[in-house]
Parts: C-alpha cells; structure tokens; sequence
C-alpha cells in the first residue's frame, strides 16, 4: 500500500470520526429528544473555549478536555432548567430560543476574544509513519475515543437501568413518571448529556481547528445534515446520518475538489431528506 | 342505493392487523353505525374510508367511484366528508369564516383571489347557521364557542357542501345528555341529505339513531343488523353488552 | 369590518410615511433617506416572510435566497446587459424570484405533507447553499459580488438621487404592501390560514393544499426578490451575504419581534431596528450584537406573539380574573 | 359584534400611527441634530470659499474631516480595531506636526461590522451626513466593493484602500495603497526559481484574492519555466483541511504557494509540515501576526510583505515603537497582514496629495495624488505611479521563525504595481 | 353520604374539593371522596363524566384550580407524578399504558423501577400474573394488540408493589377471556392493597369493588358499597341509557 493511498483512507476515517464526535451530542438532543438545538454549535464552541482557557492559565489542553464536559454539561443543565423546558410543547419556540441562545454565545466571544483565532495545540503532537505515510497521533486518537464512546454510549443506553429510564421517558414522558422516573430531571439531564458530548467533541477536536467565534456555527449545519439524513427518534440514526454524509463527502473532496464536494453533499443531502423525510434508518410514516 | 361499498379491507401496522379483511356497505339516507371497545379497529377502519391513511389491500367505492387510493383531497371533491372526533375547527376564525371555509373549499384559486364567492355563499350560511342554531354566535371566534356547539359548528361544515356520505367520528363525546339530544336532532336532519357513519362509543346513541350497527371486534366486524337485532347477538353481547 | 380596521391601519402608515416624505427633501440628506429606503425595501423581505409563515404557517429560514436572487438578477440585468428601466429590471428580478420559488416550492410542498420544523431545516440548509454557491461562482463576482450596479431610469429619466430613489421604494412598497392585503383580506387570505391553522382539516374539505402552498410560496420568493432588485438597484451593489443565513434569520427575527401574524408589527420591528442599528453600533459596538440575540431571547420566551401583543396580554391578564361562565364539561379526550 | 370588531380595528389603526409617529420623532429628532451640523458645516464651507476669494492670506482653520471605515466587530473585529488605532496614531501625528494646510484632522469614525450591506450604510453616513473630505479603510474586498460607488462615484469623494488585494480597482476617486499580486508574487518566485525549485502547489480559499495571486504565481511560474503540479481551493468555512494536507504531501513539489486564510490557517500549516512536506512554504499572508497562532510550525516559511517588525530601517523601527507606546493594546497587531503600514501610508500619500492641490476637493486632489509620493513611511518610501492609482512599494521576502519573529532574508527594493495599465 | 359503612380501615388517599378543567371551562366541581387503605374502590360514571381528568389530577398530569389531595397524611396536591409513585402510588394510563418502543421486557423493568438487580424475580412475578407475556418478552410492545398491551401495562403498574394502584379502564379492549384473568389478579391485590378503578365495564366493576363512586358532570353524586348501589334505581338513572 502506497503512502497516499494510506493517507487518503486515513483522511476519510478521521473525517468520519471527528463528525461522528460532532454529532453524538446533537443526537441525544435533537435525535433523541427532538429538540431542534440551533446552539449545539456553540457548545462544540464552548467545549473548545474551555480546553483553550486550561492551556492559557494552567497549560494543560488534557485538563480542559476532562472538564469540558463538565462546564458545558452544567451549562447545558442551567440553560434547560432556564429557558429549554419551556419549549417541549412547542419546537419552534425551542428552535428560536436556541438560535438566540447561539447568537448570545457567539458574539459574546467575538467581543471578548484578542485575536481572530487562537491555537490550542494537540495534547500529543507527534505523528506516527504507517506504509510511508506520517499520521498524526491525535486524529487517531480522536477516532480511538470515538469508537469507544460510541460503544461506551450504546452500552449505557441498551444494558443499564439508566439507559432504560432515558430511552423510556423520551418514548412515553407519562408513563415514564408513572413508573417513578422523574421527567423533569430526566430531560434536564439529557439534556445536559447531549451538551456535555457536544463540549467534549469541542474540546477534542480544537487542537484540529483552531478557537474561533464561528467554530461551532460551521460546523453547525454539516452536524444538522447529518441528523436529518439519519432520522430523528434514535441515538443510532443521526450517527448513522454523520457517517453517510462523512465519508461520501471526503472522498469527492479527494477525488474532485473540497468546493464542490461540499456544495454537492449539501444539495444531494437536501434532495435526500425531501425523498426520504424520516431518513436512513426508519422507513415509510 | 348503494352509496360506498368497502370490500375487503385491511390494514396492518407492522405485526400488529388493525383491520382484517373488513367489508361495509352504506346506503344513501341510511345512517349506519360502527361500535366496538377500544382497539377493536374502528378508528383505523375509519381513516381507511376517509383518506388518512390507505389500506394495505381491498377496494372502497363511493358512487360506484373507486376511491380507496384517492387522496383526502380527491374523496372530499367527490362527495365526502367528515367530522373528526375532536372538533377540529378554525378557533381563531369567526363561526362565519368557519362555514365560509367550509362552503369555498371548491372555488378557483382565482376566484378566491378576487374574493368572488364571498357573498353568494351568505345564503347557505344563513340556512347552516339556523339549521345548527348558531345564529347567536354567526361573528363569534369558533374556539370561544361551547365544548358542543363547536361540535356542530363542525358537523354544520362537513354539511356545508352537500356531500353525499358524511363520516362522523364520536360526535357527541364529552356532550351533556341535552346537547346529545339536540346532536341527534341534527344528525336525523342531515340524514335526509346524505348517507352517514357514526363511529360511537354511546350505544344508547347508536341505538337512537342507526338504521343499522357494525359491530367492530379485533379488527374484524363479528355482527351487522339493525339495533334490535345486535342486541340480540350472543357475540355481540359477549364482547360488548357486557360493558354499559 | 375588521378588514376595514386592517386596511385603515395600512393606509394610516403609507399616508404618514407620504406626508413625512417632504421634510427628507429639506432636512435629511442620503444617508437618512438611504436607511428610510433600505427599511422599505427589507420591508418586502419581512412582508413575504410574514406571507410565508406569519399567515400561510411555512416556517421559511431561508427567504433570503430570494431576495439574493432577485438582486443578483437585477445587478447583472442592469450591469451586464445595460437594461435600466426600473420596471424592466424589476420585473426580471420578481420573474427570477418567481421561477426558483416555484422550483423550490414544487419540490417541498408537493407530495407528502411536511412538517414545519422540516420545512425551516430544508430552507435554512438552502440559505447555506445558497450564500456558498454564490461565493464560489466567479461570473457573479464570487465573493466580492458585483459592485457599480448603474442608477435605474424610468422612462429613459435618471433616478439618481437618495429622495428619488426613497420615492422609488416607497412607492414599490406601497405597490406590493396593499397587494399582500389584498391577499390576506381575500378569501384567499382566509384559505391561507385556513392552512397555517390546520393543513389536515382544510385538505379534508377539498382544499388543494400543495398548490396552495407552492402557490403562496412562489409568491412570496417573487415578493423578496422584487426586494432583492430594487435593494441592488438602490445600493449599487449586491454581496452573497444577501442570500446568506444571516439575513435570512434576520428577516425572521424580525417577524418574531413584531408578532407573527401581523404585518405591522414586524415591519414596526425592522424600522425600529435599522434606525436603532447604527446609533447602537456606534454607542456600544461590542455590546450591541449580544443585546440583538438577548432581545430576541427575552421576546420568546415572555412575549411569544411579539410586541403587537403587549396590549392583548396587558387585557388578558386583567380579564384573567374574571373566571368564565361555567362553560359545558370536557373530558380529556384521547 | 360588528361595531365592537370594528372599534378594535380602528383602534389597531390608531395606535399604529401612534407608534409610527414615534418612529417619526425619532427620526426628526436626528435628522435635526445632523443638520444642524450639516447647516453650520455648510455655512462654514460658504464662508472659506468667499473668504478665500476676497483675501488670500487668510487661512481657513476648519477641521479636515477623515473617514475610517472599518470592520470594528465581525469576523475582522480584531483588524478593524488596530486598523482604528493606527489611524487615531497617524492623525495625532499629523495635528502635531500642525496638522494639513494649517487645518486640524479630526477622525470620523464608523464600524462596517465585518458585514457589506452595513459598509454601504455607514459609508452613506460618512459622505452624506458627515460629509468627510476623504474615507480610508475596509478589510476584505467585498467590503470595498460595496462601498466604493457610494464614496467614490456617487459620493465624490476620495476613496483610499489600504490592503494587498487582487488588483484591478481602477475606478475614479479610489486610490489603492496596499500591494497587488505582481509586486508579492514576482519577486519571491522568480528567486525560487533561480534556485532550482521547478514544482509549485498552489492552494487558496475559493475567493478572488487567492485566485487572483494564484493565477499570478501560476503566470510567473510557467513563464519562468517552472511547472504548477497541484492547484486546489477549499471554501472560506473550511473546518477540516485534512484531505488538502494530504494532496499536497502527495504532490512532492519543490513550493508550496499557500493563501488560506484564518481560521483554516494553523491547521493546515500544522498538518502540511507535521506531515513531513519537505519544499519551500510561500504565502502572501504569513507575518509576526499570524506566526504566533501557527505556533513552532511557522519556522521556515517564506513570507512576502511591505512591512516587516525586523526590516532594518530605523525610522520604520521609532515609529512602531512610539505606536506600541501609545497603544499597548494593539501593539501586537501591527503588522502587514492588518494592513497597519498600509493605513499610515495612504494617509500620508493624501496629505501630500492635498498639500500639492492646497485644498481638500476631490477634483483637485483627483490631479495631486496621481503621482504623490513620500518617504517618511512605516516600511520604506512610497509613491503613486502616475495613471495606474496604485502604489510602488519598499518589498521584503521575510522567514518565518518558530519563535513568531521575522527573519528578513532580502530586501527586494521598490517594486512597481502592474495595474490599470 | 359517607363512607361509614365500607370497610372499616382508614383511608390513605383522600380528595378534598378538587377543582380543575380545560380552557374551554371546569371539568370538576369541588370533587371530594376518600379511598381506604385496603380493597378496591369503582369510579363509575358516563364518557365524559370527568373521571380520566379525575385520575390525572389526583396523579398530578392535570392542573387543580382548587382543592387539595392527601396522601398518608401529606398533602400531595403540588408533587409531581413520579413523588407519587415513589411515594406507593401506582397508576396505568387509559390511552397508552406500554412504552410503545420499548420491549416486553424492558416495559415490566421499568415496573421495577428500572432495577435490572430484581429483575429475574421481578419478571417471573409478571409472568406469574400474565403468563402469555413469557413468550413475547422480546416483542416491542407497540406492536402488540390494544389487549396485550393493556396486559403489559398493569403488570408494570403491579410490579412496583404499590399500596395504592390507579387504573383507567384496565379492561377497555381486553379480550373476555383476559378480563376474568385480570379481575383475578386484582382481586388478590386488594386484599392487601389498595385500587382506585376507573371501569365502564359496570359488571367487573362492581363485583370487585368494596367502594363505588358515581361522577356525573364533574361532581360525585352517589357512593356507597356495591350492594348499597345495587338496588338503587339512581344509579341506573346514571349508568344506564
């Protein structure tokens, strides 16, 4: 195997995994709950502002993404109990309020931040040769913690008690609290959940991207494709949708060009979601 | 005559056969009703007929009109029409709008443009609004009007066009024993113009008003005659005279 | 009757913009006048969103790429092809917003019903689109758009004046805003609604729901991008930001602001703001866009019909008081 | 019920003229404090001409007027607000040294907000409300396409651009001071060319800038006899630029002409030298501003400038440092790539320019600027060619350190734009 | 009337002038009654009586313009439905009873308050009650019959041992045959436990029943034992057509 031939795979799969990153957290929260989240760019944003603040003050990337989580979960938990939870009836309203909540965040970083992007390095920055390419370790890091998250979630969603209790209260909410679930801590926990995965990935993939104001907004719509490709009522479909939009689109970016081939998913998307309205994984009503 | 003929119908969710190979038949000015417990299929049989969803096989005429493919759109022009089990009306419309609405459903783009039926209808609204008494409320807004005459004011809309078969689903759910007499007056008066279904839970109702019942049970209908006969139905009062 | 309220109001506000018109030709100057006729010309931005979602219940993110084709049009109409002629312009720019509205609409009307949230998503991933083909494609100046649009005519007279051109929009908004009432008041108007409020209901009584919604879709793709033309043709200048995500929120934001539903209100909304825009910008540039998604926040959450309802909510909470006649029983059907 | 529906709707009808009466005032009421500036500036304007006319030796001292446009929030906040800064500093400089023709220079100063529809506005206000005798700024060409009609043609007003574009702004009244491709691109890839590097990998964001440079590169190159093996552009909201990375690993070239721009900048130099590409790295936009956020993978990058913090010019070197004193926030920012030395540059030139035509008209100053020119620049002396409305320009070919300074390899002298020929 | 001739243990949920209703106006009026600690109590009463919204506010789904619930001797009228059911107050919704997208087994879990510790036993209890459920365990429970899932959802409600258990029309679709099964078990429930029924079936209501409770319009107009009621022609001026 010849060294481009192992970067260009290469290249697809960490694409692949760094959205599927992305999107785990938009698919508890708009797969999931159905909350149509217009501002879970900005916790991608936040999670990667939290990463950049421990490497400033502490000088540690590793620490931020540990608390990244942490902050933009608590975040998450005070913004649902605050302003989310008034939405659940109505989902335009909560696409709104989000919006807004999303503008908020991200002018109140253009107006505080010193310079128009800010690096935060990869906690490990060496690179592994593989069939005569050089790989970074990072990005095969972040497929690694992708995997394992991925399979971390599914376990905690299909074997536990409160996997169960999730999954029961997203399916029936009534009958959820009739058997002792409380849906209001339930759903401001989800919520919570799908935030804190959405600063993770933040602060995962920023070492790759760079701190800048609009780092969540532009990844904000490829992360809303993918759901709508994959179908809303699951963890797994959106995640499916991230693969599907991920890997075609890398390739024709190899094989064509990155300007077309983002034009292209996004129109091919479009059509999709129109011919097929519930997505990949479930068919028909 | 025979108005709609539905034979063999079925419909199934996935595992689950809602309807299983169900045949019907209403006449025009008979009102005929459908009974059966809860989950017994009568509401999906129902959407069957009017177009919410589109069985799995099996034909439904109206008129002699195959129509079981059609869309509610096409079924509503081609003489039917239906009052869904809660009122579905236009709350934030006047009690005129509402019946205008109802009544302009066929003229052209157009002509609703340049606004050219909006007073050749005030006729039939006069004669809708005392037929279902509500010429009291004619600019009151729809949704500040009672649980029961929002009720008529939407059986007053699926009259409004004339249609040949008119499908009421529970019209007299949630109503005092008052307005359940006057909802029956009006469904006696309609019955005269059209062909009816009534889908109920009161089998006292059902009683009063049907020339003859279909009893709905696991998605099949076990018995069809007239009330006095379904009573006498040992199935019938098996799976449902049990219950009051 | 209420109609007639309606129509007052819209006569009232087009009267009052007339008989203020005459001090802009002794005290203001092009740049008062200039943000008076982008308020207009946004007006028809915000009047089609309002057509779109406010009445006919399409939650449109997107109208923007109307109004972004409709400039684009008008710009290479004018720039390219020399053709001036205000009417000729405009009529291009319309018929073009005309054309890919109809394709757009056909596309998410026809067929099986969509819902609401379905229909922003769609729009908003076309506004995407949109703004990026737009900066990638070179014959429409790509990023940098097509600047030095020339001045219009009309009937070979030079409009080349700030107070010349207001008058050019404010007639061209007054043109298409009593259209927009007309339409509502009609009984077109009520099937509209009719739509907006229960798409089901209506299809059950024979509506043709799908033309109904491609037609008014359509419509209003027509109505931005007559915006969009005259926003070209006024400015001198068209960017891909005119068909971007950004305007297209903006427009809506707007609605929401004003109270969807009417059409003073989000046209009082878009006054208000542009006027206070710059003046705010300047006082507080760094606070400013943070208050702009506060406002926006704060009005959804308390003030869900926007500012047209202060007085409704006013009323209703006094009236809240006074319980209801003992209206009939009803079960919690199903 | 009809009268009561028809009350409500009346009343509808009152209040919304009562709250458009509102708008109204509000409208008067800065439409009257704008002209009553506008009346006295005018009535001021009438008095100098006649003055002027009547004695010749008495001097007008009304301010000059200069309007900076700029990107003060918006994706370029930052640039906007050291743009804002350099220009308060030039000014100050030139009111000390008695300001020009005798009159004070006072700043205008409005925000464009990163967003082009909000540059033709405030650019309206600059020509029609403040009715400043000359604008200078905007960051991104789009911006400069948006409002260079309203100043420059309809507005009468000269226009100055401070910032290496694309080229091929030769409109009346618009006077560009910043480099075009010819004068960042000949020089640097000639020199690679004489040094044996045959193979180019030209990449930019899918806009005009880097198209326009690139297609320079890729005219030289050929012409040179070089080859171009690789030409690629990804959108300006590029998140992930790791299959570009991998395309120009794969390529081999000798160079790597590269003008992505921020935010996309640091990962892709990253992965590119990461990656183990063993050419030369060109680019267009690499300086002291941008080294630090590409961190130690900027050593070794070749960058092209009119300005360099290490250039060895000691004037150059003193005025930096009395900026750095005078404005620590933005002291930082003073490079090339924020078109700093561009600003202090057109603002000189126009004081010559006016100087020579000893008034502020457009008209008049359409004539001096042609061929103004001046010496005591950030960055070496600059003049205007006559009848091209660009500026020759003091060129350097600096490499990048891994400590974010700036090594200066070859000053290439002054170096004549190719435009509006 | 009182309560003074049913069984003579002390109530545990009582309702005192519970008022509540729709936009569209009042649905109860000032409902007051108790329920005893053991045995089953019928709330009977024509479609539209008011007795599902009953239900819903006692459990806390619907809001109370007025009045208070008592619950042991707590006032519960504020604590939302999952306090309840912590608290031992079970309940079985009319419409939907099943996580439609969960299976058989996962729905009896929750019954267990989703402890997967008790589960085996837990589950054989279910089955103990409902054998048919064994083979279906896997089955989605949306995809079962309007009976089957009426089966799954009283299992779950029973699971969770409740000392009061809630239930809206537990017969309502149920297959004859199943009906004379679920009397059984409930029957041997309420020895030890208590039940608030809501039942159209009036048969398998009062003959379960220690406790009838007659709603017409939104008020309680009758109530008394089953053998009281029985005779009385008021309640066939109520119930019947």
């Amino acid at each position: 195997m010849d060294a481009s031939l192992t970067r260009s795979i290469f290249d697809v799969l960490s694409v692949t995994s760094i959205l599927v990153l992305l999107v785990m957290g938009m698919a508890v929260i708009v797969g999931m709950m159905k909350v149509f989240n217009l501002c879970q760019g900005e916790f991608v944003l936040l999670g990667a502002l939290t990463a950049y603040l421990t490497y400033e003050i502490f000088g540690s990337v590793l620490l931020g993404i540990l608390l990244a989580p942490i902050m933009v979960g608590a975040f998450g938990l005070l913004l649902e109990r605050t302003v989310i939870h008034r939405f659940y009836a109505n989902p335009q309203g909560a696409l709104l309020a989000t919006f807004a909540v999303g503008l908020i965040i991200r002018e109140g970083l253009r107006t505080t931040m010193s310079t128009q992007a800010s690096p935060v390095p990869a906690p490990i920055s060496s690179s592994w040769v593989i069939f005569g390419a050089t790989l970074p370790v990072w990005r095969i890091v972040i497929m690694a913690v992708t995997v394992a998250l991925l399979i971390v979630a599914a376990v905690i969603l299909i074997k536990t008690s409160v996997g169960l209790r999730v999954r029961a209260t997203l399916n029936n909410p009534e009958l959820a609290s009739a058997s002792g679930v409380s849906r209001k801590w339930m759903y401001a926990w989800t919520y919570a959940t799908g935030s804190a995965l959405a600063g993770f990935a933040g602060a995962m993939i920023v070492p790759l991207q760079t701190l800048y104001p609009n780092l969540g907004f532009d990844n904000l719509i490829t992360m809303f494709i993918a759901v709508m490709v994959g179908g809303l009522g699951s963890f797994a479909a959106p995640v499916v949708g991230a693969v599907a939009i991920a890997v075609p689109g890398s390739i024709m970016s190899i094989l064509i060009n990155p300007v077309t081939a983002q034009i292209l998913i996004v129109l091919c998307a479009i059509v999709f979601m129109r011919l097929r309205p519930n997505g990949l994984l479930k068919s028909g009503m | 005559m025979t108005l709609l003929v539905a034979t063999n119908i079925t419909k199934t969710f996935g595992p689950l056969v809602a309807v299983d190979d169900v045949s019907l038949t209403i006449d025009s000015n008979e009102v005929v009703g459908l009974i059966g417990p809860n989950g017994s299929g009568k509401s999906t049989l129902l959407h069957t007929l009017c177009g919410r969803t589109l069985p799995d096989s099996g034909s439904i005429k109206l008129n002699n009109r195959e129509i079981a493919r059609m869309s509610p759109i096409r079924r509503a022009r081609s003489g039917m029409a239906i009052k869904f089990q809660l009122a579905r009306i236009y709350g934030q419309k006047t009690v005129r709008e509402n019946l205008l609405l109802a009544l302009q459903a066929e003229t052209s783009l157009i002509g609703l443009l340049f606004s050219r039926t909006r007073h050749r209808f005030d006729s039939d609204i006069e004669v809708l609004l005392s037929d279902f008494g509500l010429e009291d409320f004619v600019n009151v807004k729809a949704g500040e009007l009672s649980h029961g005459a929002q009720q008529w004011l939407e059986i007053a809309m699926a009259m409004a066009r004339k249609p040949a078969l008119l499908l009421l689903d529970e019209p007299t759910a949630g109503m005092s024993p008052a307005e359940r007499q006057s909802t029956g007056e009006l469904i006696t008066i309609a019955a005269q113009k059209c062909g009816i279904l009534i889908v109920e839970h009161d089998l006292g109702f059902i009683r009063s008003m049907c020339d003859r019942i279909n009893v709905m049970h696991q998605g099949s209908i076990v018995a069809v005659g007239t009330p006095s006969e379904i009573e006498k139905d040992e199935r019938v009062k098996e799976v449902y005279l049990t219950r009051v | 009757m209420v109609i007639k309220g309606r129509n007052a109001a819209a006569i009232a506000i087009i009267v009052a913009i007339a008989a203020a018109s005459p001090f802009i030709f002794i005290f203001g100057n092009d740049y008062i006048t200039g943000t008076l006729t982008r308020i207009l010309i946004l007006g028809l931005l915000v009047l089609s969103v309002e057509l779109a979602w406010g009445q006919t219940g399409m939650f449109t993110l997107g109208q923007a790429v109307f109004f972004g084709v409709g400039a684009y049009s008008a710009a290479v109409v004018a720039k390219d092809y020399g053709i001036t002629d205000v009417i000729a312009i405009l009529s291009v720019a319309g018929f073009a917003g005309l054309i890919i509205g109809l394709l757009i609409g056909a596309f998410l009307f026809t067929g099986r019903r969509v819902s609401e949230l379905y229909v922003a998503l769609f729009t908003l991933a076309l506004a995407y689109a949109a703004q990026r083909l737009a900066t990638s494609w070179s014959a429409i100046g790509a990023a940098n758009g097509i600047p030095g649009i020339p001045f219009p005519t009309l009937f070979g007279l030079k409009l080349d004046s700030g107070p010349i051109l207001f008058y050019l929009a404010l007639v061209v908004f007054a043109i298409f805003f009593f259209i927009c009432l007309w339409v509502v008041n009609s009984q077109f108007g009520l099937t509209m609604n009719a739509i907006r409020d229960d798409e089901e209901r209506a299809e059950f009584f024979g509506y043709r729901r799908q033309t109904i919604q491609v037609l008014v879709f359509t419509g209003t793709a027509g109505l931005a991008a007559v915006g969009g033309g005259l926003f070209a043709i006024t400015e001198g200048f068209v960017s891909p930001s005119l068909l971007g995500i950004a305007l297209s929120t903006s427009a809506v934001l707007w609605v929401v602001l004003g109270g969807k539903g009417t059409f003073l209100g989000p046209l009082l909304a878009l006054a208000i703001l542009q006027i206070l825009d710059r003046r705010m910008q300047d006082a507080f540039p760094q606070f400013w866009p943070i208050a702009i998604g506060g406002l926006l926040l704060i009005t959804i959450v308390f003030l869900p019909k926007g500012i047209m309802s202060i007085p409704q909510v006013l009323r209703e909470r006094k009236s809240q008081r006074v319980l209801r006649h003992s209206a009939p029983i009803r079960e919690d059907i199903q | 019920m009809k009268r009561k529906s028809m009350t409500v709707g009346s009343r509808g009808a009152l209040r919304s003229v009562a709250l458009l009466a509102t708008v109204g005032l509000v409208l008067a009421g800065c439409s009257s404090s704008d002209t009553a500036s506008e009346t006295e500036a005018e009535a001021t304007a009438t008095q100098s001409e006649t003055t002027e006319a009547a004695a010749e030796e008495e001097v007008d001292t009304s301010p000059i007027k200069v309007g900076v446009l700029t990107d003060l929030t918006g994706a370029f906040g930052i640039v906007g607000q050291s743009n804002q800064a350099v220009a308060q500093f030039t000014i100050d400089e030139i009111n000390a040294n008695g300001g020009i023709l005798g009159r004070p220079v006072e700043l205008v100063i409005v925000d464009s907000a990163s967003d082009p529809a909000v540059g033709a506005q405030v650019a309206s206000k600059l020509v029609n409300e403040d009715q400043v005798d000359v604008v200078i700024g905007g960051v991104a060409s789009n911006m400069r396409e948006a409002i260079k009609d309203i100043i420059a043609t309809r507005g009468n007003t000269p226009y100055i651009w401070p910032a290496s574009y694309e080229g091929n702004e030769c409109t009346p009244n618009v006077w560009n001071v910043g480099a075009v491709p010819n004068q960042q691109v000949d020089p640097v890839v000639n020199r690679l060319l004489a040094e044996g590097k045959k193979t180019f990998f030209l990449t930019g964001n899918d806009y005009l800038y880097p198209r326009s440079v690139l297609a320079q590169v890729r005219k030289v190159v050929e012409a040179g006899g070089g080859e171009v093996v690789g030409e690629e552009y990804v959108p300006l909201d590029i998140t992930d630029t790791s299959t570009l990375v991998s395309k120009v690993l794969a390529s081999n070239a000798d160079v790597l002409f590269e003008i992505i721009v921020l935010p996309a900048t640091a990962p892709f130099i990253q992965g590119v030298v990461d990656g183990g590409f063993e050419g030369e790295i060109v680019g267009t936009l690499f300086d002291e501003a941008i080294n630090g956020i590409i961190g130690t993978q900027a050593d070794g990058l070749l960058g092209i400038q009119d300005y360099f913090a290490t250039i060895d010019d000691t004037f150059s070197r003193d005025k930096v440092a009395e900026f750095a004193a005078a404005y620590p926030d933005e002291a930082g920012l003073f490079s090339a790539t924020f078109n700093a030395p561009a600003w202090y540059r057109g603002l000189y030139l126009w004081k010559t320019a006016v100087e020579a035509a000893g008034t502020t008209d457009a008209a008049e100053v359409e004539k001096t600027m042609d061929s103004a020119s001046y010496d005591a620049l950030i960055g070496g002396p600059a003049s205007m060619v006559p009848g091209t409305r660009h500026a020759q320009l003091t060129m350097y070919l600096g490499q990048m350190n891994a400590d974010g300074s700036v090594t200066i390899i070859e000053s290439l002298g002054s170096v004549v734009p190719e435009q509006c020929g | 009337m009182s309560n003074s001739d049913g069984p003579s243990v002390e109530p545990n949920l009582v309702v005192s002038d519970l008022t509540a209703g729709y936009a569209a106006g009042p649905v109860l009026f000032e409902v007051s009654f108790s329920v005893p600690a053991i045995g089953t109590t019928a709330l009977v009463g024509r479609n539209g009586a008011g007795k599902t919204t009953l239900l819903r506010c006692i459990m806390g789904y619907q809001s109370i313009t007025a009045g208070n619930v008592w619950w042991n001797e707590k006032n519960v009228t504020k604590s939302s439905p999952s306090q309840k059911v912590k608290s031992g107050i079970g309940y079985v919704p009319q419409e939907t009873p099943v996580f439609p997208e969960l299976t058989v087994r996962e729905n009896l879990l929750m019954g267990l308050g989703a402890a997967p510790k008790k589960s085996r036993a837990g589950i054989d209890m279910a089955l103990d009650i409902f054998p048919k459920l064994a083979d279906r365990l896997t089955q989605k429970a949306g995809t079962m019959s309007g009976g089957e899932r009426k089966m799954v959802g009283i299992a779950r409600a029973i699971l969770g041992q409740p000392s009061l258990l809630i239930m809206d029309e537990p017969t309502e679709g149920v297959w004859i045959g199943v009906v004379d099964e679920i009397q059984v078990r409930l029957r041997e429930y309420a020895r030890e436990h208590a039940i608030l029924l809501v039942e159209q079936n009036l048969e398998f209501a009062l003959d379960l029943a220690s406790k009838v409770l007659v709603l017409e319009r939104g008020e309680i107009v009758l109530q008394g034992t089953p053998e009281e009621l029985a005779d009385q022609e008021a309640l066939k001026r109520f119930l019947t057509i």
